[in-house]
């Protein structure tokens, strides 16, 4: 019981530093704050307010009044509606492609690099040649073959193609951090590998690890939205990326008054993609222990 | 006396850009129970390599280590792991030896945690905290919550010798774990380590490139001189320092300034044949001294590799012309 | 004691086809070339799987399509064929075989949607245009991107050094096809600076190719807004990397002993801080050239560009699959050939690696 | 005869997150023509701060709040170069051109990272032309013969250095060039910060009798940055011990070591070991070196000094003459020499 209590003490004191560490860095609280409101007007939203089903005639293309706080679609449709129904498949494709991604590229990179020898070379190798294939052209290529429906295959397919590149950042910086000495201290100690990679060698690449991963979201998030563009991933769900190529599709460009219905999705994904990257630039001070232990 | 740690012919190579090197060539020591043994050497001359491979954390490309007698290769299972925390090792760099991400009771309590060395979470604390009292950081309680970077360079290494003491072992490699603190606290940091060794009965490899370090620190024990990968001198330490046989030690001894101005201005340093240190790409053949040394000589030298014989004060000494 | 050991002499020669190997292997370029043809060979392979081999694939499509619009099978079938370049009825390794002979003779099949078109030709006839447009705006990305860099370097930690690298990252995280549209609403629709026809296509439709002032004028005016999104979306990240690289060379011992050896600013600058610090960018120059093939996918489309992303994106939306297939993999033969360009750039660029044979 | 460099009451302050780090706080020395000062200290304690502040080669977070350092030129200056306006020059006035031209014609500086003090991408010969370029010194084939003659000088083979890069050289070579470019202008100062640590003890012997050679042979004044006694011991003539940012000792170097009179400096020389010492003679110096952000009050030696009585916690001693050329800044100087110090001790007991 008591090194119950013990965990939760210091996993309170921890977040708490965490968070003072955030307000720290202004730009870094603002980025986790817009996050966090994404995050939750994409899924709480629509319950409250839910997508219009029926074109409203009489409101196509207007622009930003009262009862429409962002103008409307070439439906009629309320354009604040659309981004918040908007939202979800987004979060999803970044949140899932991020993690996704980051998890095999942490398990391959660190196992390469712990395996060495022929097998860490081939590895390597391999991830080498696959790094000049030119990305985006391959996933379109991809998508076009493989009929993607949902947006889950399409973010197991953007993970399968990103993780090789960050795995061999993953490998060069377990590598330099196994050759410090309180590794070899810890291996000589015999605190066991697992230990030693949970304990040792992961506290100190946290930072590390989550920037790549908020780097990798950010760049799922646009080539979703490119494959819509190309038309290559069908319209299944409404999402900005949608939004945007079906308002442009229509002409947005030759008529100014129907500008709102591309500005608002848009508007949603530049505001997502900043507040990732302001984020990510702020967590080397939230990990980084001199900085803790000032707080 | 027993002897806790053998070398016999060992040999490490490395590949670089293509080529074989040998870091450690045909090394044979014999360091028995309770001694002090020093490894003396200019750099890349593989004390470090020898030291790490003791340890078992890099394994040897030739010849045996054997602990009490067994052959650290073949251990498995218990036999092993008694090896394992049997030999620890005091790092050089005290800014990379302890976890920048975990305070100090952290440090010390992990290996006590994971062998279950002590009863329960408070045994654990107890003992940490006598294990600080044991390396003079007094009193331990300003140190349990502290990160490395809060510490002095001092106060690393006394944790970092702590940290070792956590399993008990019978053996440490101390790689030159004095030569990034400051000059005026390096004594007490030595005066604590033999004071530990008595303690514990435990039995040190001193590396480091200083020779009067070497002298001061080993008073009883015994002086090894490497060059290029070879012993090419081993002795009593006061003896070495005071009678050295080899050129290599007595060019070495010669280089050294000493503090005090009467006695370095008239100190003669012995002439090499030539400046240049020949690298370990290109080792030269037969003894890998001969292009610099002041006795060289010929053909000899040249061409046989010359073995550690004994002379007649009981040091050991591989060179022709001795 | 160790028996007195005479030095080993020199490993006598194997077998010669065993020191050939030995040779090529130990020659760092020859390794690199080895290494470009095969990543060549594997995509290759990989577009021929996924365009012929995988179930349901496009190939059998085109057959359904063909019989469908009335083909008898058999005929749909040497139709196909005839477009896709190899004999599809064999068995399938055979296919392959073929289907490499013809890469490497540089054919690259037939299109689907506009028949008889040879897809290699079709490529040769956009490349410039792509060339020319991602080109120069590398060339002006780079330079920009290295000066203002240095800016950020020098003057770090003032208002122009956060103003700077707080654009930089926005631009940096903001993607480039968005970057794209927010510049054609706000210059074509918001601020009507520059008409829409203008954004549109790589030269006014009657226009002839031709050496004349007035064919360049058409042609920058048409590539004029594409160059300045291109610019934009890329300039950001060359800029934080320059700078990284130039604070880090800032503060080599090199460049204090520079300074107490009383060297003027200027040399110290270029020679010194300068040389040292683009280093890494040249190599990362010579691998977006690479890139520079493919052009822009999206950016091209978007503004109906007629490159070689255009090509693709039109093939990918017509499901043209010869000439989908054809572009990604001259795409991926020129990034493969800028990644040797750039191995051994760095090699020529910085001495310490010359000497060691490119190592 | 006036002194080459003149150092007096100089302060020089870092800013850091923490607070200000006061690295040197109101020191005065001087070095005399062609006489070689030793500045002896352990990490921290600021003696690189002093050499980088001669120069005015502080970091942007550095700022000399107090003090003067007046240069005085004596021989004509160097063939073939611009002569210098004053012959007396006001080293902390100097700015841009004139501060440009001080450096290295008048002042040049060896530092301890051989390794990386020399630009990788350039070839030694191109070195030495842009240092000459940027002082109207020799140009050409005349360059060459006199930075040949130097790199002989320095036991190099000079055609075989001239030629190649950096990284064709080890790091006892490279720093063996980095003298013979600092003695290209024939300046009338050179300062070296630990030129040896990062060597091996060979090369460092070899470095030492270049530098003892070249002192023969040229007139130049050296100021010489050590934590190595046994190296001041050799090369110097006087010798003055640093602690926390303040000049504690300043004497001939046979005096600092036959009759130290300040606790510290008694202290370092009690915890360096000889080849010939006795064991039990090492003591080492209590406590650990001090945070240069919060110092302690009064004399900054006082928490590590087994002297240390109420004056010293509430007043830092000033430097006093204990005798000729001899000078301490403790207020029991006296007792200090019979109490600690170890060839008194060790004397009488022979």
């Amino acid at each position: 019981m008591k090194a119950l209590l013990d965990w939760l003490a210091r996993t309170g004191r921890e977040t708490g530093k965490t968070f003072k560490l955030l307000r720290r860095n202004k730009m870094g609280f603002f980025g986790f704050l817009v996050i966090i409101i994404i995050v939750l007007a994409s899924f709480v939203g629509p319950m409250i307010w839910p997508a219009e089903q029926s074109a409203n005639v009489e409101a196509i293309n207007k622009g930003i009044s009262l009862d429409h706080l962002l103008g409307t679609d070439f439906q009629g449709q309320d354009n604040l509606r659309k981004v918040i129904n908007g939202g979800r498949d987004i979060v999803i494709i970044a949140f899932l492609t991020g993690v996704l991604a980051t998890l095999i590229a942490v398990v391959v990179g660190a196992f390469s690099a712990f395996a060495g020898g022929r097998v860490d070379s081939i590895l390597m190798e391999l991830v080498n040649i696959w790094l000049t294939i030119p990305k985006f052209p391959l996933l379109a290529v991809m998508a076009t073959v493989l009929k993607l429906n949902d947006i889950v295959t399409l973010s197991v397919l953007m993970a399968i193609l990103d993780w090789p590149g960050l795995s061999r950042e993953v490998r060069s910086q377990v590598l330099s951090l196994r050759r410090r000495d309180y590794i070899e201290a810890a291996v000589m100690l015999d605190l066991g590998t697992r230990n030693i990679i949970f304990k040792e060698l992961l506290p100190n690449m946290m930072s590390f690890i989550f920037i790549r991963m908020i780097g990798t979201m950010t760049h799922a998030i646009y080539q979703q939205t490119g494959l819509v563009f190309l038309g290559i991933v069908p319209y299944s769900s409404a999402n900005w990326g949608v939004m945007i190529s079906a308002a442009e599709r229509r002409g947005v460009l030759y008529n100014p008054q129907a500008i709102w219905s591309i500005l608002t999705p848009m508007g949603a994904i530049v505001l997502f993609q900043l507040a990732l990257v302001s984020f990510a630039r702020s967590l080397d001070e939230v990990f980084n222990p001199r900085l803790r232990t000032s707080v | 006396m027993k002897d806790i740690i053998r070398l016999d012919h060992v040999t490490r190579t490395f590949q670089v850009r293509r080529q074989t090197i040998k870091a450690v060539d045909d090394f044979s020591l014999t360091i028995h129970e309770g001694e002090i043994m020093c490894l003396v050497g200019e750099s890349g001359c593989g004390k470090t390599t020898t030291g790490k491979m003791i340890t078992g954390v890099l394994p040897v490309s030739a010849g045996t280590i054997l602990y009490h007698g067994q052959d650290i290769a073949k251990l498995r299972g218990q036999g092993l792991r008694q090896y394992r925390l049997g030999v620890q090792m005091i790092h050089q760099d005290v800014y990379a030896s302890l976890n920048p991400a975990h305070n100090i009771s952290e440090i010390i309590a992990s290996p006590l945690r994971r062998h279950g060395l002590t009863k329960g979470e408070t045994g654990t604390q107890a003992r940490v905290r006598e294990l600080l009292q044991m390396v003079d950081m007094t009193p331990p309680d300003d140190f349990l919550d502290k990160y490395p970077h809060q510490l002095s360079g001092g106060q690393r290494q006394r944790v970092s010798v702590a940290r070792a003491l956590t399993v008990v072992p019978s053996f440490i490699v101390a790689d030159e774990a004095v030569s990034m603190v400051d000059v005026s606290i390096r004594i007490s940091l030595l005066n604590m380590m033999s004071k530990l060794k008595d303690a514990m009965g435990l039995s040190v490899l001193f590396i480091t490139h200083d020779l009067a370090l070497a002298k001061y620190f080993a008073w009883e024990g015994k002086i090894g001189v490497m060059y290029l990968g070879r012993l090419v001198e081993l002795a009593a330490a006061r003896q070495l320092v005071e009678t050295p046989h080899h050129p290599y030690t007595q060019v070495l001894l010669s280089a050294i300034p000493e503090a005090d101005p009467e006695v370095t201005r008239k100190k003669r340093t012995i002439q090499l044949r030539s400046m240049d240190i020949p690298s370990l790409l290109r080792l030269p053949s037969g003894c890998s001294f001969h292009p610099r040394c002041p006795r060289f000589l010929g053909e000899k030298c040249e061409k046989i590799v010359p073995e550690l014989k004994t002379t007649f004060d009981g040091a050991a000494v591989a060179c022709h012309a001795v | 004691m160790s028996s007195a050991t005479v030095s080993p002499t020199l490993p006598t020669a194997r077998n010669p086809l065993f020191f050939w190997l030995e040779r090529i292997v130990s020659n760092y370029l020859l390794r690199r070339i080895l290494k470009a043809i095969f990543s060549i060979w594997l995509v290759t392979s990989i577009t021929f799987i996924l365009v012929r081999a995988m179930p349901s694939n496009p190939v059998e499509i085109m057959i359904q399509d063909l019989t469908s619009a009335g083909y008898s099978p058999d005929e749909a079938r040497t139709q196909a064929a005839t477009l896709v370049g190899f004999n599809i009825n064999q068995p399938m390794p055979e296919q392959y075989l073929e289907y490499l002979r013809n890469v490497l003779h540089g054919d690259l099949g037939k299109s689907y949607k506009s028949r008889g078109l040879r897809v290699t030709d079709m490529i040769v006839q956009v490349l410039p245009w792509t060339l020319f447009s991602v080109g120069l705006s590398l060339l002006i990305t780079f330079t920009l991107g290295i000066m203002l860099g240095a800016i950020m370097a020098y003057k770090r930690d003032t208002w122009i050094d956060h103003l700077l690298s707080n654009l930089a990252a926005t631009l940096d995280a903001v993607s480039p096809y968005l970057v794209g549209l927010l510049i054609i609403l706000l210059l074509g629709v918001i601020w009507r600076i520059v008409p829409i026809t203008q954004m549109r296509g790589a030269m006014s439709p009657g226009i002839q190719p031709a050496f004349s002032l007035e064919f360049f004028a058409d042609v920058f005016t048409h590539v004029r807004v594409l160059l300045l999104v291109y610019v934009l979306s890329a300039v950001g990240s060359w800029m934080l990397t320059m700078k990284s690289s130039t604070i880090a060379t800032l503060g080599e011992d090199y460049v204090t002993v520079a300074r107490a050896r009383g060297l003027p600013d200027l040399r110290i600058l270029t020679a010194y801080v300068g040389r040292n610090a683009t280093l890494p960018l040249f190599t990362r120059l010579a691998i977006s050239i690479g890139f520079a093939v493919g052009g822009s996918l999206l950016l091209e489309s978007l503004f109906t560009y007629r490159g070689v992303g255009f090509l693709l994106s039109r093939a990918l939306s017509e499901r043209d699959y010869p000439v989908m297939q054809g572009v990604f993999l001259v795409i991926a033969a020129a990034v493969v050939f800028a990644n040797l360009l750039a191995d051994y750039l760095y090699g020529w660029l910085d001495p310490r690696i010359r000497i060691v044979g490119g190592e | 005869m006036p002194p080459t460099l003149a150092v007096r009451d100089l302060s020089i302050e870092y800013k850091a997150r923490r607070g200000r780090v006061q690295a040197i706080r109101n020191v005065s020395f001087d070095v005399e023509r062609g006489e070689a000062v030793a500045l002896i200290g352990e990490s921290g304690s600021g003696k690189t701060t002093l050499g980088l502040g001669i120069v005015q080669l502080l970091p942007g977070t550095a700022a000399i709040t107090q003090g003067s350092i007046v240069y005085q030129r004596y021989a004509p200056p160097a063939p073939y170069t611009k002569p210098v306006a004053a012959q007396q020059v006001e080293v902390l006035k100097l700015q841009g051109g004139a501060l440009r031209q001080f450096r290295w014609k008048e002042c040049a500086m060896v530092f301890q990272s051989a390794l990386n003090a020399l630009n990788p991408v350039l070839r030694i010969a191109d070195q030495f032309a842009d240092t000459a370029k940027a002082h109207g010194y020799l140009q050409g084939k005349a360059l060459q013969d006199r930075a040949q003659h130097l790199l002989e000088l320095v036991r190099l083979d000079p055609a075989r250095a001239w030629k190649s890069f950096p990284h064709e050289l080890s790091g006892g070579m490279r720093q063996r060039v980095l003298i013979a470019l600092g003695l290209l202008l024939e300046p009338q100062l050179l300062i070296l910060d630990e030129p040896t640590t990062a060597l091996d003890i060979l090369t460092q012997r070899n470095i030492m009798d270049v530098l003892k050679d070249l002192r023969q042979k040229l007139s130049f004044s050296l100021i010489f940055i050590s934590h190595d006694l046994s190296l001041a011991a050799e090369l110097a003539d006087r010798v003055a011990t640093v602690y926390a940012g303040k000049v504690v000792e300043i004497a001939d170097v046979h005096a600092t070591f036959k009759e130290p009179t300040h606790p510290y400096t008694i202290g370092l020389i009690n915890a360096v070991p000889t080849l010939k010492g006795a064991k039990e003679d090492l003591t080492s110096i209590p406590g650990s070196p001090p945070d240069l952000i919060e110092l302690p009050s009064g004399c900054k030696f006082h928490p590590r000094c087994p002297l240390a009585d109420q004056l010293c916690q509430e007043q830092e001693p000033e430097l006093q003459a204990i005798s000729a050329g001899h000078q301490a800044a403790c207020w029991h100087w006296k007792l200090a020499g019979e109490a600690l110090s170890r060839f008194k001790a060790s004397e009488n007991r022979a």
